[in-house]
């Protein structure tokens, strides 16, 4: 269960890679990998946008993050999870988040990685200013539910 | 005895300071730390609260020494 | 749109890297990227499990997966998807599958790739031979259903 | 006219061989294909059948040079 917030732009890949050799707990009982990458886009709610800074709450962002990853080691059989998170500025393209839940079946993965972003989303103290041109920015409001998509 | 509070995001340009130190005497809820931190500001709709970096409800009593702090929805990830 | 299939290991990690920065359509488009990697575990159903043989159908295993992304990029708003699949002789911890799904939203990333996983698991032409000691091997009889965990 | 038939996995090993030709006139179904190539075998239970690497259903009436394969559940992923 690890937690860690970027000042500077991460590569995930060079992350979960790192993180697998040096820190994952029982990689032999692993079956199941669950990863999400959050990215920024150069366009939201019908404007261009050109850049973001991300404002967070040093100290409280990360305790209702490992308090997110407690929550979902104990609703599912998961072995290890990890959450970056990029706060300041942004440019597009550049990842913003990045989370990873480890476990022997995927069924347990495929659920706690997407509740964790949830959580994430919804409790995480992190707020994006997006930056419309060299003089105009505005924040965002609110995010949106991820689960009321279409499904199958 | 004294409160710390805190504001973020556009809560805090909003009210125009990102901190205030709030002394008093008797007990007092969030929802009194906010009216006495800002007597001409309503509370904004949304606004969430939190006591020493975690959620509480608006009737929650503070301690002395504690950290308040109010801000918008959040949007990250 | 890519289905790959490897008869060595593979890094899924340098591969997503290497898709991302070569082939991926649209970067500036990808809100969310949604990953699973399945690796192969030491135990299973109670035994040790010391290698595995996987066994495919040259032809129709490629177009099944080929047609299984066709149906998620028909039925979810996705730029981009891969799958990655091993064949051949594997040892313990050796990554087996991978798929990844790219969007501007994270619901459709999110359902798409569960979805995909799924249907892999259910009709894509591949068979297990587990091998439990020098001796010793069998079949795997049948994949069960991640939809069947516990969910929050 | 012939049909190219193949087996795959512990089907392969249960049947004792990976593949056979059956030549045929009249029109016949995938079951019949199973029938002719292997009198002494009955079908056993979840036995999957594709033609021309497509799945179909035991009534699917084959052609001349059809690729029939019959296997086992699949276990990828």
């Amino acid at each position: 269960m690890t937690v860690i917030l970027y000042q500077q732009g991460f590569n995930p890949y060079q992350i979960l890679q790192d993180y697998e050799s040096a820190q994952l707990k029982a990689p032999e009982k692993i079956g199941a990998t669950s990863i999400f990458i959050g990215t920024m886009r150069d366009f939201n709610e019908g404007s261009n946008v050109t850049g973001m800074t991300l404002e967070y709450y040093p100290g409280m962002t990360e305790k209702q993050l490992e308090k997110i990853l407690q929550d979902a080691h104990s609703r599912w059989a998961i072995e290890d999870s990890l959450i970056v998170h990029r706060v300041g500025d942004i440019l597009p393209k550049d990842p913003i988040v990045l989370v990873a839940v480890w476990s022997s079946h995927r069924g347990d993965a495929f659920d706690a990685s997407r509740f964790i972003m949830e959580a994430l989303k919804s409790t995480a103290p992190f707020w994006k200013k997006e930056h419309l041109n060299s003089t105009e920015s505005r924040w965002v409001s609110h995010n949106t539910n991820g689960y009321q998509l279409k499904t199958p | 005895m004294t409160i710390n509070v805190h504001y973020f995001a556009s809560l805090k340009e909003h009210i125009g300071r990102s901190k205030n130190e709030l002394p008093y005497t008797s007990p007092l809820t969030v929802r009194e730390v906010w009216e006495q931190s800002n007597p001409d500001i309503l509370i904004p709709n949304n606004v969430l609260v939190a006591v020493n970096m975690d959620y509480v409800d608006w009737d929650h009593l503070v301690e002395d020494q504690d950290e308040v702090a109010f801000f918008p929805p959040v949007t990250g990830g």
